[in-house]
């Protein structure tokens, strides 16, 4: 992990949301993160780049303890977010998920209403005092996640019947409704149109004035446009953690050059 | 969920840590616990019961597997055989060679005047002489000499259960002390003694004199062939209607007749399948009474609503995505069915049939009405042809002995149904095996 | 040749069939099953269906007819004079074909050789005492008439038979060298293999149908006699139920409501017991528990289906009875019955926790982790994230589930007679012994009561109401199904 | 089919069982098959029509009745014989350890379980709760009865037996009569059982009314005496009229609550059926039904006219 | 839909393979799709594009009839392959769908192994002769699909274990399998990196040389790079169609022309 000083240092001037330490994560025998030490800061947009199946999701959904879920996944290592291990025995998944909110890869609205999708981590957390307060709250973040003039008429219909990148906008509108301090973000973007994705983007930079963002992305340009830090892993390996731009024109690690350079998308 | 004391713009970052739980999550988290309580309560009270009521079986119908049997020498001559044979009532007449070798038997032991020879031969059953005649005419070797072990009389075998007392005994017209007296002395002079009834699961049953000798072989045979049956029919029928309902037909208001019309069958009372049975497999199809056919096809249309009931239940909850991916390769939908969405609709299909079978292997009320709760004492011959055959079935010698006037009985009846339990158990290992090969989240 | 014979030989030349039209197909598509239009072993499913389907149902309605029809022959043939007055002819063929079996088996135990058998004659040899020696007993002397025209029976069926024989396989072979012929590489064996095996499903789904027609009509009948004998607004709308016996003469009363109102109460305390309980079961089993946990209880949970009625009634009548009486009722001045529609109910409610609790887990387990995910992603608890996501994903199945254990609820007996009592009452107070519609379907039909009073019909009318309440209830409850279904993905 | 085929009485179904059994120990015929399922349903079977998918034997604890005779013969059942097999006691029992039951009249079962009754020469609707309520003899312990309930057969002779006996014995008959009944009406009113859950009906069998004893140990259950006789480690048994219920009392007629029992052969069955004859007359033969018997030794009153029962089942058939 | 008439004529120089004709779908009262007819040539990759919500997926899955599975879907129209009415009564829609292969916007593999998924079509087509002859397909199919050499260790592990981008290429490695005639594709490189999405396009690109290929795809450079013809769909409607080139280069409708300067993606 040499290659990493260098960005340690860079960091420390930012405040510090998350520092993960040597995380491993495991499922079964596959060893699918291996000893990744990244630190995230706030009021920042950080994107995690790399190549399908480099481990990208696993590490995003350690930061909110997602894996729990999975029974054969086991994580090593230290998470901590606001100096606070996350995988500590105290610390209730439940909160740490209230202040950290996912969207997930595969957009995965509730078999429920749009309106009752988007309501729901409202509800749950006590958000709203009265019912046109959770309406308002229910329209802000449709409106953020740039679907609400596609839907204001069918609020009742269920949020199922979308096409695919309406279902992923409702999921990401779902995951604002809850104003959460760390957005983690999983391919937001994949299944939206240039102007939706121009929107989604304003959103995740909009975000960023109060919260930090973690996003991962397969378009470089997206990652590029929106982030601030980028990290590079492959294989399983942190490769490359740095500032967006120093990432994009002046990588270090030669992969992380070739990943770069073999630029498409 | 709506919280009016609830913060309603979130928290400055960092404001609270995850260590501190604040009261709203505290309160949801009591919630959970209590949630996560209820559920565990909820399994101890299902255990809890399932072990009051087993234990309860148990602890009355252990002792019907044990059996206080009497050792006597028997001297059977083939002049006494003939003689026998041609008499009317012939075990009155092995009834007699049996008291000659009680006689012998008491003589030797020294106990010859504790009670009269009558109430000596009191302590045997009525089954004994049958036992006798049996083994006479399986014999072809004469004279016939041997130690015969015979079943006591049910009440001396209550004696040395417990089940029977001294007091008892004072007021039972049936029994006297005496010869409970003599019991205990044959029993420490190891003539008679109490063992492994082997008997009880393979006998006919007995008449309500003889609840020693009554045994389970017909009814369990009769509820083997029954289940053979109902598991052939219903399962099959079961899940091909599901499938047709639920994936093949088109959805419309006669498929939602269909549909309500087999939640609806569940609701009927089983008696009234005994009716319909009756009319159309007997009266009408002129199949015969009392037969393990019949009962299986009733107990088949009555346990059908369970499976369908189930199996479309779980046939729904396949997500539609694996449908599609299916039929997105070029799979036809008896295929989709088949290589996807039934295997994945296992679990639901095997817990239905679980229940299905567990409802019919304990069900008496529709047998009534076929002929099936009766005494019947010879054995159904091998299927098929023994399926037409009278035969009894568990639950209904659990009932038949639960009606009887020998307090006997009770233990008898018990230990049927710790037999049907073990029945039903050893049934639904296989589906219970299956079922967890099956069961996959996605 | 017997049935099982033919049976074995059909099965036999399906399985030869199914290579034969497998070998077909793969040879006209010269080697190669990528040019045929579907998958060779569906050429051979082709072939071995259109042997077997049309020779077994030639095979079923040869066997449901001959008898018929050799019946009708033979009994034809009988003699009026060997029908005496006091029997019918239904009788005397019973005789026929059972001398008729005593001389087959007879000829299989080698007692008799099959020319004896054929031509014996009443006059020269006892019948009965030589049957009598292979194990078949008679009721009677058997005389001539019976005698020949047992002896006819019997040539008459082996003849049949034969025809039989030659007829199925005949079909069989046809069937076979038709689908062979047909058998071609672009010939859709899928299509006509998988419509024969949705004509399948399809006839499998219309027992239901004929189960339930069956019911309607075996009892429509008799309910309307009743209500030519009974005042049927006094039947719906009466308020006490007190029939009399034939016994004793005198009028029935037969009101519905007392029975409506019980049959309600038990079990609506029956679900009340179970459907939390059940439920909660399945949510802990599905959800929380761990697969180890999981693998014991839910199978132990199961046994409580499987115990016999009558082990729930004696817990009911010995054990709670007394204790609700003796603990609750008395001290709380509810009165003092044994049996009680609360005893009644909660005892039949444990019996009701694996209906409830088996099929909603397996519901509950088949909602998509992906719904859970969304849940816990946004910070809800597990028990937010069941109640608000899994639950009502998984609502289909309960709703299922649950009227399942309505309908045992409904439908049960023994605990009822022995936990509830017998008595008819329309009460409010759940101390009091009730009754139900189902116990006095029973009880009616048992009864000591002539087979045509109101007293014995009234137990159909009692069925058929029933019939037609469950059925509103299934109709809501598809209604509400409808209304309120969240179909994942 | 090879078998006889019996179904019916439940109060009958043991003798038959024992005859059942022993006849297959005894013949080379078949044991037969005896159902149970009461006196009415086992008639209405036997009524269904002739042929081989019909029983051949109806068990009855009661004579069969004009109406079902007219059904039997409709579905083409003529020749019925009836064969009566002795008699059956009905006692009545309690706990052993419960209160001091130990002699009834029928006026007391009346004043116990009546619907109305006569309290002061006044027709009341039963105010009764403690048998020492009207009568000081017995004991002062909470009225409960478990009575066979209408589907029995049982139910006919209790209430002719003792209701009626005690109704008529109390004057409540009378004072219904003079209350303007006609005398059926009347009849009909003594016969009703009080409905306020201190008379409790019991439609399964005697070991039902036995398990709502151990429930109730104030109780009173009707029983057959085979059934006493088969369980005297709980229960003990009053006295009626002072008379003492017995095979010995009750073939007397001294005890007063006992009835025939029957059975009933389908006649065109006879000679098609194997065995069907010959179970019939071991049935009834001395050897079984007699006094010495095991019918008797099982609680069975057996029937002074046994041999003319004999010679009809002789006669049956030819 | 006068808009439509040059590119009708321009495209009668190559051989059509699928014809639809005033197609109009509904989902109960929502028109989804208004009138499209449109062409789709032999041997050609056409691209669909527009904003999310438009109907692309709508329309495609008409091609192979996947709409009869919903049930509140209704089709109207004509849409002919190799000149036969695909709706037509007689049309067995399981051929159809063998010949028209689909890989859906969201990845759904089976529950099975990944081997299996692949080796699932190839079976029940009867495409290969002897295990050999399926192991070779599957390996062919999973190497054209960029998947081989990261499952090719654990061929016997369920393919719902895989990363989303895994997940889609085995989608895709399972279509090709049974080697379709048209091949319908829904966003197929949404959640792939640009190397995976390179190899994908190599694929296509390969594909068309013997069939022809649907692509569905929210990246302008995407559908420029491997489309011969592409389909702006906007609303429900087919806005324009025409040879990618010019749709790119030239748009004769203002509403694509602002779809594709507005590019970003
Ligand atoms: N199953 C359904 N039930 C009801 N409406 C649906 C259903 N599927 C799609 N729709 C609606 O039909 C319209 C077109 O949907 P479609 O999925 O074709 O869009 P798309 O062009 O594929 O969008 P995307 O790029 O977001 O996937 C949308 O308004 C959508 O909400
Ligand atoms: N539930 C699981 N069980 C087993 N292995 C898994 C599971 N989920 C992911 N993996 C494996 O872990 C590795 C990393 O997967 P991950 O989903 O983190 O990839 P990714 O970087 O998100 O890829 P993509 O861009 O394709 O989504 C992959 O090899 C994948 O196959
Ligand atoms: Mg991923
Ligand atoms: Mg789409
Ligand atoms: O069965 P019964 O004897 O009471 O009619």
């Amino acid at each position: 992990m040499n290659d990493m000083r260098l960005t340690e240092r860079a960091v420390d001037t930012n405040q510090l949301k998350i520092t993960a330490r040597d995380v491993q994560v495991f499922y079964g025998d596959n060893h699918a993160i291996k000893d990744v030490t990244v630190d995230i800061q706030d009021k920042t947009v950080t994107a995690f780049i790399g190549p399908s199946g480099c481990g990208k999701s696993t590490f995003l959904r350690c930061l909110n303890r997602m894996n729990d879920t999975i029974d054969i996944c086991r994580v090593e290592g230290k998470i901590l977010l606001d100096d606070e291990d996350i995988y500590d025995k105290r610390v209730d998944p439940v909160q740490l998920r209230a202040k950290v909110g996912m969207v997930f890869q595969k957009p995965n609205p509730f078999p429920k209403s749009i309106y009752d999708n988007v309501a729901y981590g409202p509800k749950i957390h006590g958000l709203a005092r009265s019912k046109t307060e959770l309406d308002e709250i229910v329209e802000t973040s449709l409106r953020r996640a740039a679907l609400w003039d596609e839907v204001k008429d069918r609020l009742t219909a269920p949020g199922t019947g979308l096409s695919g990148g309406q279902q992923q906008r409702l999921c990401i509108a779902r995951a604002v409704a809850t104003s959460p301090e760390v957005l983690l973000m999983d391919e937001p973007c994949s299944a939206l149109d240039p102007i939706a994705t121009a929107q989604v983007e304003e959103l995740i930079d909009d975000l960023r004035s109060r919260f930090s963002v973690v996003i991962v992305t397969h378009s470089m340009q997206q990652a590029a446009r929106v982030s601030q830090k980028t990290a590079f892993f492959h294989l399983g390996n942190l490769v490359e953690f740095d500032d967006t731009t120093k990432i994009f024109t002046n990588p270090e690690d030669p992969r992380t050059e070739s990943y770069i350079t073999g630029r498409i998308g | 969920m709506s919280d009016a004391t609830a913060n309603s713009t979130p928290a400055t970052p960092s404001a609270s840590s995850l260590f501190k739980q604040d009261d709203r999550v505290k309160r949801r988290n009591a919630a959970e616990k209590r949630f996560k309580a209820y559920g565990l309560t909820a399994i101890g009270v299902g255990v809890t019961m399932l072990i009051i009521l087993v234990s309860s079986v148990l602890s009355q119908g252990l002792s019907s597997f044990r059996q206080t049997f009497v050792t006597l020498p028997i001297t059977v001559t083939q002049a006494e055989f003939e003689a026998a044979e041609a008499s009317m009532l012939k075990t009155g007449k092995y009834k007699k060679l049996i008291q000659r070798g009680l006689e012998q038997r008491l003589a030797t032991a020294e106990l010859g005047d504790v009670v009269s020879i009558k109430d000596a031969m009191g302590l045997l059953s009525g089954q004994a002489p049958a036992d006798l005649r049996m083994a006479a005419l399986a014999n072809q070797t004469w004279p016939l000499r041997q130690e015969f072990r015979f079943l006591a009389n049910g009440r001396v075998d209550g004696y040395f259960k417990g089940r029977v007392t001294m007091e008892i005994a004072e007021r039972d017209s049936r029994i006297s002390p005496e010869q409970l007296e003599l019991s205990q002395q044959l029993a420490d002079a190891g003539i008679m003694e109490t063992r492994f009834n082997r008997g009880f699961l393979t006998r006919t049953d007995g008449s309500p004199t003889r609840p020693e000798a009554a045994g389970l072989g017909v009814a369990f045979l009769g509820s083997l062939y029954m289940m053979m049956v109902v598991l052939a029919l219903a399962l099959p029928i079961g899940v091909a209607t599901s499938i047709y309902l639920e994936e093949l037909a088109p959805k419309n208001r006669w498929t939602d007749l269909i549909e309500v019309n087999i939640s609806n069958l569940a609701a009927v009372p089983s008696i009234v399948f005994g009716i319909l049975g009756l009319a159309i497999f007997i009266n009408f199809a002129g199949l015969p009474q009392s037969a393990p056919l019949v009962g299986g096809l009733v107990l088949t249309l009555m346990t059908l609503p369970t499976i369908i009931i189930a199996t479309r239940a779980s046939l729904k909850s396949v997500p539609p995505s694996i449908r599609d991916a299916a039929l997105g390769l070029g799979a036809s939908k008896m295929q989709t069915v088949f290589h996807h969405v039934l295997p994945l609709a296992a679990p639901g299909i095997l817990t239905g049939t679980i229940i299905g079978l567990a409802q019919a292997l304990g069900e008496t009320a529709p047998l009534l009405l076929i002929g099936m709760v009766a005494l019947v004492q010879n054995y159904p011959s091998a299927p098929p042809a023994g399926l037409e055959d009278p035969a009894t079935a568990l639950p209904v010698q659990v009932y038949i002995w639960t009606t009887r006037s020998d307090p006997a009985f009770v233990e008898r009846a018990s230990g049927a149904i710790i037999v049907l339990l073990a029945f039903l158990l050893i049934m639904n290992i296989a589906a219970i095996l299956l079922r967890r090969r099956f069961e996959r989240r996605w | 040749m017997p049935v099982i014979w033919i049976l074995t030989l059909i099965l036999v030349f399906s399985i030869i069939g199914f290579f034969l039209g497998r070998a077909r197909a793969m040879t006209s598509a010269g080697g190669d099953m990528r040019s045929l239009h579907s998958l060779p072993s569906y050429y051979g499913y082709n072939s071995a269906l259109f042997l077997a389907v049309p020779s077994l149902i030639l095979l079923g309605l040869w066997l449901i007819l001959q008898p018929i029809y050799i019946e009708s022959r033979i009994s034809s043939l009988l003699p009026e004079t060997a029908i005496s007055e006091d029997t019918t002819r239904s009788l005397v063929m019973s005789d026929v074909r059972r001398v008729a079996e005593g001389l087959d088996v007879a000829v299989d135990q080698g007692a008799m050789t099959a020319d004896e058998a054929r031509n014996i004659r009443t006059e020269f040899v006892d019948v009965r005492e030589r049957l009598g020696s292979v194990g078949v007993a008679l009721g009677s002397e058997v005389d001539a008439p019976i005698l020949n025209a047992a002896q006819q029976y019997r040539e008459l069926s082996s003849t049949m038979n034969i025809v039989m024989t030659v007829l199925v396989l005949a079909l069989g072979a046809a069937g076979l060298t038709f689908s062979y012929v047909r058998t071609d590489k672009d010939f859709r064996a899928r299509n006509v293999v998988e419509s024969v095996i949705k004509g399948l499903l399809i006839l499998a789904s219309t027992i239901a149908i004929l189960t339930t027609v069956g019911i309607v009509f075996s009892m429509l009948f008799e309910t309307r006699n009743f209500f030519t004998q009974y005042n049927w607004v006094e039947f719906f709308f009466g308020t006490v139920w007190d029939p009399s016996f034939s016994g004793r003469g005198g009028l029935s009363e037969f009101g519905l409501i007392p029975l409506l109102w019980g049959t309600l109460y038990i079990s609506f305390i029956a679900l009340s017991v179970a459907v939390p309980i059940g439920l909660f079961a399945a949510i802990y089993m599905s959800e929380y528990a761990s697969p180890r946990m999981r693998s014991f209880a839910k199978p132990v949970i199961e046994v409580l289906a499987g115990i016999p009625t009558i082990v729930y009634g004696l817990f009911a009548l010995i054990t709670v009875g007394p204790f609700l009486r003796d603990f609750i009722a008395e001290p709380m001045g509810l009165g003092s019955s044994s049996s009680s529609v609360m005893t009644a109910g909660l005892v039949m409610g444990i019996m009701l926790i694996p209906f409830v609790s088996s099929l909603s887990d397996d519901i509950i387990n088949a909602v998509p982790q992906a719904m859970r995910d969304g849940s816990f992603g946004l910070g809800a608890t597990h028990s937010e994230t069941i109640r608000q996501v899994v639950i009502p994903a998984a609502l289909p199945g309960i709703v299922g589930a649950i009227l399942l254990a309505t309908s045992r609820a409904i439908g049960e007996t023994m605990i009822v007679v022995l936990g509830a009592g017998a008595a008819a009452k329309l009460d409010l107070n759940p101390f009091e012994a009730m009754t139900t519609v189902t116990v006095k379907i029973v009880s009616q039909l048992t009864g000591d009561t002539d087979f045509s009073s109101p007293e014995t019909l009234v137990a159909f009318a009692l069925g058929l109401t029933l019939f037609v309440m469950t059925l509103g209830l299934n109709v809501l409850a598809l209604y509400i199904v409808r209304k309120y279904r969240e179909q994942y993905e | 089919r090879d078998q006889v085929q019996v179904a019916g009485s439940s109060t009958v179904l043991p003798y038959a069982s024992i005859v059942a059994e022993a006849f297959g120990e005894n013949f080379d015929f078949p044991t037969p098959v005896v159902e149970s399922g009461g006196s009415s349903a086992g008639l209405r079977r036997f009524c269904e029509g002739v042929g081989e998918n019909t029983i051949d034997i109806a068990n009855a604890s009661r004579a069969i009745r004009e109406k079902e005779v007219a059904a039997c013969a409709e579905n083409g059942v003529t020749d019925i014989v009836e064969v009566r097999i002795g008699y059956d006691g009905i006692v009545f029992a309690s706990r052993i350890e419960g209160p001091a039951y130990n002699a009834f009249s029928p006026s007391d079962l009346f004043n116990a379980l009546g619907a109305k009754v006569l309290v002061d020469g006044q027709l009341v609707d039963n105010p009764h709760t403690k048998w020492s309520d009207f009568n000081a003899d017995l004991p002062d312990a909470d009225i409960i009865g478990f009575i066979p309930g209408t589907n029995h057969g049982t139910r006919e002779v209790f209430e002719e037996k003792v209701i009626a006996a005690g109704c008529e014995a109390t004057g409540a008959f009378q004072a219904m009569m003079d209350a303007g009944m006609s005398e059926d009406d009347a009849e009909d009113a003594c016969l009703a059982t009080r409905s306020d859950g201190l008379s409790v009906d019991i439609a399964g069998d005697y070991t039902e009314t036995l398990a709502q004893l151990s429930a109730n140990p104030n109780g009173i259950g009707v029983f057959g005496l085979a059934f006493y006789e088969n369980n005297q480690d709980t229960l003990k048994v009053a006295t009626m009229d002072g008379v003492m219920p017995s095979t010995a009392s009750i073939s007397t007629g001294e005890y007063p609550v006992s009835r025939p029992l029957y059975f009933y052969i389908k006649e065109a069955h006879i000679g098609v059926i194997p065995g069907l004859k010959e179970f019939a007359s071991f049935f009834v033969a001395d050897e079984l039904a007699g006094p010495d018997g095991p019918l008797a030794e099982y609680g069975l009153v057996s029937d002074p006219a046994l041999a003319e029962t004999q010679a009809t089942v002789a006669g049956a058939g030819s």
